[in-house]
Protein backbone atom coordinates (compact mmCIF):
# COMPACT_ATOMS: atom_id res chain seq x y z
CA UNK A 1 0.00 0.00 0.00
CA UNK A 2 1.11 3.58 -0.93
CA UNK A 3 0.30 6.75 1.23
CA UNK A 4 1.29 10.06 0.14
CA UNK A 5 0.41 12.06 3.43
CA UNK A 6 0.39 16.02 3.80
CA UNK A 7 0.09 15.42 7.79
CA UNK A 8 2.37 13.89 10.02
CA UNK A 9 2.27 9.89 11.30
CA UNK A 10 3.09 7.95 14.42
CA UNK A 11 5.45 5.14 12.69
CA UNK A 12 4.67 2.74 15.97
CA UNK A 13 0.45 2.96 15.05
CA UNK A 14 1.81 2.15 11.56
CA UNK A 15 3.91 -0.67 12.33
CA UNK A 16 0.82 -2.31 15.03
CA UNK A 17 -2.01 -2.04 12.05
CA UNK A 18 0.60 -3.17 9.27
CA UNK A 19 1.62 -6.70 11.76
CA UNK A 20 -1.86 -7.24 12.84
CA UNK A 21 -2.20 -7.99 9.22
CA UNK A 22 0.32 -9.77 8.51
CA UNK A 23 -1.11 -13.17 9.04
CA UNK A 24 1.50 -15.92 9.01
CA UNK A 25 5.06 -13.61 7.97
CA UNK A 26 7.70 -14.55 10.16
CA UNK A 27 9.70 -11.30 10.05
CA UNK A 28 8.66 -7.69 9.65
CA UNK A 29 11.20 -5.47 8.38
CA UNK A 30 10.66 -1.52 8.52
CA UNK A 31 12.41 1.36 7.87
CA UNK A 32 12.01 5.16 9.56
CA UNK A 33 12.79 8.43 8.12
CA UNK A 34 13.26 11.22 9.97
CA UNK A 35 13.97 14.83 9.90
CA UNK A 36 17.25 15.35 11.15
CA UNK A 37 17.73 17.91 13.39
CA UNK A 38 19.84 20.84 15.22
CA UNK A 39 23.17 19.34 15.82
CA UNK A 40 25.17 21.90 13.16
CA UNK A 41 25.82 25.13 13.03
CA UNK A 42 23.63 25.37 10.11
CA UNK A 43 20.85 24.09 11.64
CA UNK A 44 17.69 22.57 9.82
CA UNK A 45 14.88 24.37 11.07
CA UNK A 46 12.28 22.43 8.86
CA UNK A 47 11.61 20.49 5.75
CA UNK A 48 9.48 21.06 2.86
CA UNK A 49 9.04 18.12 0.09
CA UNK A 50 6.98 17.93 -2.95
CA UNK A 51 6.04 15.34 -5.20
CA UNK A 52 4.26 14.77 -8.81
CA UNK A 53 0.52 13.91 -8.12
CA UNK A 54 -0.54 10.48 -9.43
CA UNK A 55 2.81 9.98 -11.14
CA UNK A 56 5.36 9.33 -8.01
CA UNK A 57 2.23 7.27 -7.00
CA UNK A 58 2.49 5.36 -9.89
CA UNK A 59 6.21 4.57 -10.13
CA UNK A 60 6.12 3.73 -6.83
CA UNK A 61 3.66 1.24 -7.37
CA UNK A 62 6.21 0.09 -9.82
CA UNK A 63 8.95 -0.10 -7.48
CA UNK A 64 6.44 -2.44 -5.44
CA UNK A 65 5.93 -4.39 -7.81
CA UNK A 66 9.47 -4.70 -8.85
CA UNK A 67 10.34 -6.09 -5.05
CA UNK A 68 7.38 -8.48 -5.69
CA UNK A 69 9.13 -10.43 -8.33
CA UNK A 70 12.59 -10.25 -6.66
CA UNK A 71 11.53 -11.27 -3.26
CA UNK A 72 8.93 -13.72 -1.47
CA UNK A 73 7.49 -10.86 0.27
CA UNK A 74 3.72 -10.00 0.94
CA UNK A 75 2.70 -6.29 0.11
CA UNK A 76 4.77 -3.59 1.19
CA UNK A 77 3.14 -0.47 3.21
CA UNK A 78 4.79 2.79 1.90
CA UNK A 79 4.26 5.97 3.40
CA UNK A 80 5.63 9.41 2.18
CA UNK A 81 5.28 12.69 3.63
CA UNK A 82 4.80 16.02 1.60
CA UNK A 83 4.79 19.08 2.38
CA UNK A 84 6.68 21.50 5.57
CA UNK A 85 7.81 19.23 8.40
CA UNK A 86 9.71 19.45 11.54
CA UNK A 87 12.99 18.31 13.35
CA UNK A 88 11.75 14.70 14.94
CA UNK A 89 9.00 13.89 13.05
CA UNK A 90 8.71 10.85 10.33
CA UNK A 91 9.45 11.87 6.58
CA UNK A 92 8.94 8.06 5.68
CA UNK A 93 8.11 4.65 6.70
CA UNK A 94 8.37 1.44 4.57
CA UNK A 95 7.09 -1.92 6.21
CA UNK A 96 7.80 -5.49 4.60
CA UNK A 97 6.79 -8.63 5.79
CA UNK A 98 7.76 -12.05 4.67
CA UNK A 99 8.56 -15.87 5.60
CA UNK A 100 12.01 -15.36 6.38
CA UNK A 101 14.03 -12.53 7.35
CA UNK A 102 16.21 -12.07 4.60
CA UNK A 103 13.64 -11.38 1.98
CA UNK A 104 12.22 -8.69 3.88
CA UNK A 105 15.69 -6.98 4.95
CA UNK A 106 16.66 -7.16 1.61
CA UNK A 107 13.41 -5.83 0.37
CA UNK A 108 13.04 -2.73 2.67
CA UNK A 109 16.33 -1.94 1.96
CA UNK A 110 15.80 -2.35 -1.95
CA UNK A 111 12.47 -0.21 -1.44
CA UNK A 112 14.72 2.37 0.35
CA UNK A 113 17.10 3.01 -2.29
CA UNK A 114 14.57 3.40 -4.43
CA UNK A 115 12.60 6.34 -2.99
CA UNK A 116 16.27 7.57 -2.11
CA UNK A 117 17.46 8.14 -5.90
CA UNK A 118 14.29 7.40 -7.83
CA UNK A 119 11.17 7.68 -6.29
CA UNK A 120 9.47 11.24 -7.86
CA UNK A 121 9.88 13.52 -4.25
CA UNK A 122 12.23 17.11 -4.39
CA UNK A 123 12.85 18.03 -1.10
CA UNK A 124 14.11 21.45 0.35
CA UNK A 125 16.01 22.35 3.80
CA UNK A 126 14.57 25.39 5.38
CA UNK A 127 17.76 27.09 7.23
CA UNK A 128 18.27 30.25 8.75
CA UNK A 129 21.32 30.65 6.01
CA UNK A 130 18.80 30.42 3.47
CA UNK A 131 16.80 27.21 2.07
CA UNK A 132 18.51 24.62 0.08
CA UNK A 133 17.23 22.19 -2.76
CA UNK A 134 18.43 18.77 -1.25
CA UNK A 135 19.91 16.24 -4.35
CA UNK A 136 20.75 12.44 -3.49
CA UNK A 137 24.61 11.82 -1.73
CA UNK A 138 26.98 9.81 -3.69
CA UNK A 139 26.37 7.18 -1.06
CA UNK A 140 22.77 7.02 -2.11
CA UNK A 141 23.69 6.55 -5.60
CA UNK A 142 25.72 3.08 -5.27
CA UNK A 143 23.66 2.05 -2.65
CA UNK A 144 20.90 1.93 -4.91
CA UNK A 145 23.28 0.70 -7.62
CA UNK A 146 24.23 -2.67 -6.04
CA UNK A 147 20.95 -3.93 -6.80
CA UNK A 148 21.82 -3.44 -10.69
CA UNK A 149 25.16 -5.27 -10.00
CA UNK A 150 23.14 -8.29 -8.24
CA UNK A 151 21.18 -8.41 -11.81
CA UNK A 152 24.64 -8.80 -13.94
CA UNK A 153 25.35 -11.55 -11.26
CA UNK A 154 22.09 -13.94 -11.66
CA UNK B 1 -2.58 24.79 -24.46
CA UNK B 2 -0.14 23.05 -23.14
CA UNK B 3 0.63 22.50 -19.31
CA UNK B 4 4.37 22.82 -18.11
CA UNK B 5 5.55 21.54 -14.90
CA UNK B 6 8.32 22.20 -12.98
CA UNK B 7 9.27 20.67 -10.09
CA UNK B 8 11.82 21.39 -7.43
CA UNK B 9 14.69 24.30 -7.84
CA UNK B 10 12.93 24.35 -11.45
CA UNK B 11 9.99 25.75 -10.21
CA UNK B 12 11.82 28.19 -7.45
CA UNK B 13 13.56 29.80 -11.07
CA UNK B 14 10.08 29.70 -12.85
CA UNK B 15 8.16 31.19 -10.01
CA UNK B 16 5.84 28.69 -10.06
CA UNK B 17 5.08 24.68 -10.43
CA UNK B 18 2.89 24.96 -13.68
CA UNK B 19 2.52 27.21 -17.06
CA UNK B 20 -0.13 27.51 -19.24
CA UNK B 21 1.43 27.79 -22.59
CA UNK B 22 0.16 28.45 -26.06
CA UNK B 23 2.83 26.20 -28.83
CA UNK B 24 2.42 27.25 -32.01
CA UNK B 25 3.72 26.09 -35.46
CA UNK B 26 7.55 26.53 -34.17
CA UNK B 27 7.37 23.84 -31.44
CA UNK B 28 7.13 20.27 -32.23
CA UNK B 29 9.61 18.80 -29.70
CA UNK B 30 11.03 19.03 -26.58
CA UNK B 31 14.23 21.05 -27.99
CA UNK B 32 11.69 23.53 -29.07
CA UNK B 33 9.60 23.89 -26.18
CA UNK B 34 12.16 24.54 -23.88
CA UNK B 35 14.46 27.47 -26.59
CA UNK B 36 10.45 28.88 -26.43
CA UNK B 37 10.79 28.87 -22.33
CA UNK B 38 14.19 30.45 -22.30
CA UNK B 39 13.30 33.42 -24.55
CA UNK B 40 11.95 34.69 -21.52
CA UNK B 41 13.99 33.52 -19.25
CA UNK B 42 17.70 32.42 -20.03
CA UNK B 43 18.29 31.64 -16.34
CA UNK B 44 15.36 28.99 -16.37
CA UNK B 45 16.46 28.45 -19.87
CA UNK B 46 19.77 26.79 -18.99
CA UNK B 47 18.30 25.12 -16.14
CA UNK B 48 16.08 23.29 -17.99
CA UNK B 49 18.65 22.31 -20.06
CA UNK B 50 20.83 20.15 -17.86
CA UNK B 51 21.55 17.28 -18.32
CA UNK B 52 20.14 16.07 -14.68
CA UNK B 53 17.08 17.47 -15.70
CA UNK B 54 14.41 14.73 -16.48
CA UNK B 55 11.24 14.98 -18.39
CA UNK B 56 7.93 13.11 -18.52
CA UNK B 57 5.19 14.23 -21.23
CA UNK B 58 1.55 12.82 -20.42
CA UNK B 59 2.52 11.46 -17.21
CA UNK B 60 4.50 8.68 -19.43
CA UNK B 61 8.43 8.18 -19.08
CA UNK B 62 10.07 7.42 -22.63
CA UNK B 63 7.40 8.91 -24.65
CA UNK B 64 9.42 10.71 -27.33
CA UNK B 65 10.09 13.82 -27.33
CA UNK B 66 7.58 15.31 -30.02
CA UNK B 67 4.79 17.74 -28.32
CA UNK B 68 1.41 19.28 -29.02
CA UNK B 69 -0.68 21.76 -28.11
CA UNK B 70 -2.75 19.68 -25.20
CA UNK B 71 0.16 18.05 -23.81
CA UNK B 72 1.36 18.12 -20.17
CA UNK B 73 4.95 18.30 -20.13
CA UNK B 74 6.73 17.78 -16.58
CA UNK B 75 10.37 18.89 -15.92
CA UNK B 76 11.87 17.22 -13.44
CA UNK B 77 15.58 18.16 -11.13
CA UNK B 78 17.44 15.33 -9.77
CA UNK B 79 14.63 13.91 -7.17
CA UNK B 80 15.04 13.66 -3.33
CA UNK B 81 12.66 11.56 -1.22
CA UNK B 82 13.25 9.53 1.91
CA UNK C 1 19.33 -2.01 26.09
CA UNK C 2 18.32 -5.61 26.38
CA UNK C 3 15.10 -7.27 27.61
CA UNK C 4 14.57 -10.54 28.17
CA UNK C 5 10.39 -11.00 28.21
CA UNK C 6 8.59 -13.61 30.07
CA UNK C 7 4.64 -11.58 28.18
CA UNK C 8 3.82 -10.80 25.38
CA UNK C 9 4.76 -7.22 24.28
CA UNK C 10 3.47 -4.86 21.61
CA UNK C 11 6.05 -4.06 19.10
CA UNK C 12 4.35 -0.85 17.35
CA UNK C 13 4.47 0.91 21.17
CA UNK C 14 7.95 -0.26 21.69
CA UNK C 15 8.90 1.33 18.00
CA UNK C 16 7.08 4.66 19.22
CA UNK C 17 8.77 4.96 22.83
CA UNK C 18 12.06 3.61 20.92
CA UNK C 19 12.03 6.63 18.15
CA UNK C 20 10.96 9.15 21.12
CA UNK C 21 14.55 8.88 22.52
CA UNK C 22 15.88 8.64 19.25
CA UNK C 23 17.05 12.05 19.22
CA UNK C 24 18.67 13.08 15.97
CA UNK C 25 19.01 10.33 14.37
CA UNK C 26 17.60 9.78 10.50
CA UNK C 27 16.99 6.51 10.17
CA UNK C 28 15.61 3.83 12.38
CA UNK C 29 15.53 0.20 11.33
CA UNK C 30 13.00 -2.10 12.95
CA UNK C 31 13.05 -5.83 12.78
CA UNK C 32 10.17 -8.23 14.06
CA UNK C 33 10.35 -11.65 14.01
CA UNK C 34 6.72 -13.38 14.84
CA UNK C 35 5.68 -17.25 15.75
CA UNK C 36 4.63 -18.71 12.51
CA UNK C 37 1.35 -20.78 12.23
CA UNK C 38 -1.26 -22.65 10.41
CA UNK C 39 -0.12 -22.94 7.25
CA UNK C 40 1.43 -26.64 7.13
CA UNK C 41 -0.42 -29.76 7.89
CA UNK C 42 2.07 -30.49 10.70
CA UNK C 43 0.70 -26.95 12.04
CA UNK C 44 2.94 -25.10 15.10
CA UNK C 45 0.47 -24.80 17.98
CA UNK C 46 2.83 -22.59 20.06
CA UNK C 47 6.51 -22.33 20.61
CA UNK C 48 8.29 -22.49 23.98
CA UNK C 49 11.83 -20.50 24.18
CA UNK C 50 14.27 -20.63 27.03
CA UNK C 51 17.53 -18.96 28.28
CA UNK C 52 21.04 -19.12 30.87
CA UNK C 53 19.34 -16.15 33.04
CA UNK C 54 22.55 -13.69 33.12
CA UNK C 55 24.62 -15.07 31.02
CA UNK C 56 22.25 -14.56 27.95
CA UNK C 57 21.56 -10.98 28.46
CA UNK C 58 25.81 -10.43 28.96
CA UNK C 59 26.40 -12.26 25.87
CA UNK C 60 23.74 -10.01 24.40
CA UNK C 61 25.19 -6.87 25.61
CA UNK C 62 28.76 -8.09 24.44
CA UNK C 63 26.92 -8.25 20.92
CA UNK C 64 25.44 -4.69 21.32
CA UNK C 65 29.01 -3.88 21.37
CA UNK C 66 30.34 -4.95 18.89
CA UNK C 67 27.36 -3.53 16.47
CA UNK C 68 28.12 -0.06 17.84
CA UNK C 69 32.37 -0.83 17.28
CA UNK C 70 31.15 -1.48 13.66
CA UNK C 71 28.43 0.75 12.61
CA UNK C 72 27.92 4.87 13.73
CA UNK C 73 24.82 3.47 15.73
CA UNK C 74 22.94 4.79 18.84
CA UNK C 75 22.50 2.15 21.56
CA UNK C 76 20.44 -0.55 19.91
CA UNK C 77 16.72 -2.25 21.67
CA UNK C 78 16.46 -5.56 22.16
CA UNK C 79 13.36 -7.46 23.25
CA UNK C 80 13.26 -11.37 23.31
CA UNK C 81 10.72 -13.57 24.20
CA UNK C 82 10.99 -16.58 26.60
CA UNK C 83 8.14 -18.95 27.50
CA UNK C 84 5.57 -19.75 26.23
CA UNK C 85 4.01 -18.19 23.02
CA UNK C 86 1.18 -18.79 20.33
CA UNK C 87 1.01 -18.10 16.62
CA UNK C 88 0.96 -14.49 15.76
CA UNK C 89 2.65 -13.16 18.60
CA UNK C 90 6.28 -11.52 18.39
CA UNK C 91 9.72 -13.67 19.59
CA UNK C 92 12.06 -10.70 19.19
CA UNK C 93 12.06 -6.98 18.40
CA UNK C 94 15.43 -5.26 17.52
CA UNK C 95 15.67 -1.88 16.60
CA UNK C 96 18.76 0.53 15.84
CA UNK C 97 18.92 3.89 15.25
CA UNK C 98 21.42 5.83 13.21
CA UNK C 99 22.61 9.16 11.37
CA UNK C 100 22.38 7.21 8.34
CA UNK C 101 20.34 4.29 6.99
CA UNK C 102 23.14 1.89 6.02
CA UNK C 103 24.30 1.88 9.27
CA UNK C 104 21.02 0.90 11.17
CA UNK C 105 20.48 -1.94 8.19
CA UNK C 106 23.73 -3.36 8.64
CA UNK C 107 23.35 -2.95 12.40
CA UNK C 108 19.84 -4.78 12.77
CA UNK C 109 20.77 -7.19 10.23
CA UNK C 110 24.21 -8.09 11.93
CA UNK C 111 22.52 -8.58 15.22
CA UNK C 112 19.67 -10.76 13.58
CA UNK C 113 22.22 -12.95 12.55
CA UNK C 114 23.66 -13.27 16.17
CA UNK C 115 20.03 -13.43 17.85
CA UNK C 116 19.57 -16.35 15.25
CA UNK C 117 22.92 -18.61 15.65
CA UNK C 118 24.70 -17.39 18.62
CA UNK C 119 22.39 -16.12 21.45
CA UNK C 120 21.97 -18.41 24.21
CA UNK C 121 18.16 -19.23 23.91
CA UNK C 122 16.74 -22.45 22.85
CA UNK C 123 13.29 -22.59 20.97
CA UNK C 124 10.84 -25.99 21.13
CA UNK C 125 7.77 -26.30 18.30
CA UNK C 126 4.97 -27.70 20.36
CA UNK C 127 3.13 -29.01 17.26
CA UNK C 128 0.03 -32.14 17.13
CA UNK C 129 2.64 -34.54 16.58
CA UNK C 130 5.32 -34.08 19.61
CA UNK C 131 7.34 -31.24 20.54
CA UNK C 132 10.91 -30.68 18.56
CA UNK C 133 13.45 -28.64 19.54
CA UNK C 134 14.90 -26.15 16.65
CA UNK C 135 18.38 -25.95 15.50
CA UNK C 136 19.42 -23.20 13.18
CA UNK C 137 18.48 -23.18 9.22
CA UNK C 138 21.51 -23.96 7.56
CA UNK C 139 21.04 -20.35 5.79
CA UNK C 140 21.00 -18.85 9.19
CA UNK C 141 25.06 -19.74 9.65
CA UNK C 142 25.62 -18.76 6.27
CA UNK C 143 23.93 -15.38 6.92
CA UNK C 144 25.91 -15.01 10.29
CA UNK C 145 29.03 -15.94 8.06
CA UNK C 146 28.99 -12.96 6.31
CA UNK C 147 29.74 -10.27 8.71
CA UNK C 148 33.30 -12.84 8.90
CA UNK C 149 33.98 -12.28 5.56
CA UNK C 150 33.48 -8.83 5.54
CA UNK C 151 36.39 -8.92 8.08
CA UNK C 152 38.70 -10.62 5.58
CA UNK C 153 37.97 -8.37 3.16
CA UNK C 154 39.01 -5.28 5.78
CA UNK D 1 28.49 -29.43 45.20
CA UNK D 2 28.69 -28.56 41.73
CA UNK D 3 25.74 -27.23 39.83
CA UNK D 4 25.15 -28.90 36.49
CA UNK D 5 22.82 -27.18 34.20
CA UNK D 6 20.80 -28.50 30.63
CA UNK D 7 19.54 -26.65 28.37
CA UNK D 8 17.35 -27.49 25.36
CA UNK D 9 16.82 -31.16 24.12
CA UNK D 10 19.51 -31.96 26.94
CA UNK D 11 17.22 -30.89 29.85
CA UNK D 12 14.56 -33.05 28.30
CA UNK D 13 17.01 -35.74 28.49
CA UNK D 14 18.29 -35.56 31.49
CA UNK D 15 14.83 -35.35 33.14
CA UNK D 16 15.34 -31.49 34.57
CA UNK D 17 17.09 -28.56 33.66
CA UNK D 18 19.48 -28.54 37.21
CA UNK D 19 21.35 -31.29 39.00
CA UNK D 20 23.33 -30.95 42.46
CA UNK D 21 25.99 -33.29 42.29
CA UNK D 22 28.86 -34.12 44.72
CA UNK D 23 32.08 -34.05 42.45
CA UNK D 24 34.95 -36.38 44.00
CA UNK D 25 38.32 -37.28 43.48
CA UNK D 26 37.87 -39.04 40.44
CA UNK D 27 36.59 -36.07 38.22
CA UNK D 28 38.45 -33.14 37.75
CA UNK D 29 37.34 -31.84 34.16
CA UNK D 30 35.05 -31.82 31.44
CA UNK D 31 35.68 -35.32 30.37
CA UNK D 32 35.65 -37.14 33.33
CA UNK D 33 32.14 -35.29 34.62
CA UNK D 34 30.41 -36.25 31.47
CA UNK D 35 32.15 -39.89 32.38
CA UNK D 36 30.69 -39.46 35.66
CA UNK D 37 27.09 -38.26 34.77
CA UNK D 38 27.19 -41.10 31.66
CA UNK D 39 27.23 -43.91 34.24
CA UNK D 40 23.65 -43.46 35.56
CA UNK D 41 22.38 -42.80 31.44
CA UNK D 42 23.72 -43.80 28.38
CA UNK D 43 21.68 -41.67 26.37
CA UNK D 44 22.29 -38.54 28.12
CA UNK D 45 26.11 -39.60 27.89
CA UNK D 46 26.01 -39.75 24.85
CA UNK D 47 23.77 -36.96 24.01
CA UNK D 48 26.60 -34.53 25.75
CA UNK D 49 29.61 -35.92 24.07
CA UNK D 50 28.10 -34.47 20.60
CA UNK D 51 30.17 -32.18 19.29
CA UNK D 52 27.85 -29.67 18.76
CA UNK D 53 27.04 -29.59 22.44
CA UNK D 54 28.98 -26.29 24.19
CA UNK D 55 30.10 -25.87 27.64
CA UNK D 56 29.99 -23.24 29.80
CA UNK D 57 32.00 -23.14 33.54
CA UNK D 58 31.54 -20.22 35.92
CA UNK D 59 29.02 -18.42 33.13
CA UNK D 60 32.53 -17.90 31.34
CA UNK D 61 33.35 -18.95 27.92
CA UNK D 62 36.86 -20.70 27.69
CA UNK D 63 37.23 -21.38 30.87
CA UNK D 64 39.75 -23.85 30.46
CA UNK D 65 37.90 -27.50 31.55
CA UNK D 66 38.98 -28.08 35.14
CA UNK D 67 36.36 -28.77 37.40
CA UNK D 68 36.06 -28.24 40.98
CA UNK D 69 32.63 -28.93 43.65
CA UNK D 70 31.79 -25.57 43.88
CA UNK D 71 31.79 -25.26 40.10
CA UNK D 72 28.60 -24.08 37.71
CA UNK D 73 28.64 -26.44 34.58
CA UNK D 74 26.40 -25.61 31.93
CA UNK D 75 25.48 -27.79 28.99
CA UNK D 76 24.25 -25.92 25.66
CA UNK D 77 23.64 -27.99 22.76
CA UNK D 78 23.04 -25.67 19.82
CA UNK D 79 20.74 -22.46 20.01
CA UNK D 80 17.76 -21.30 18.45
CA UNK D 81 16.62 -17.89 19.26
CA UNK D 82 15.20 -15.37 16.85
Amino acid sequence: MIRISTSTFDPGKELSAFEKNAGDAGAVVSFLGRVRGEETESAVRALYLEHYPGVTEHRLGDAEAEAHRRWAIDEPLIIHRIGDMKPGEPIVFVCVSARHRRDAFEAADFLMDYLKTKALFWKKEIRPGGDQWIEPRAQDYSDAARWNERDKDN
Amino acid sequence: MARILFFGRLADLAGGRERVLHIGDSVHNLRELVDLIAKGDDRLGAALREKSVQTIINERLNSGDAITDSDEIAFLPPVSGG
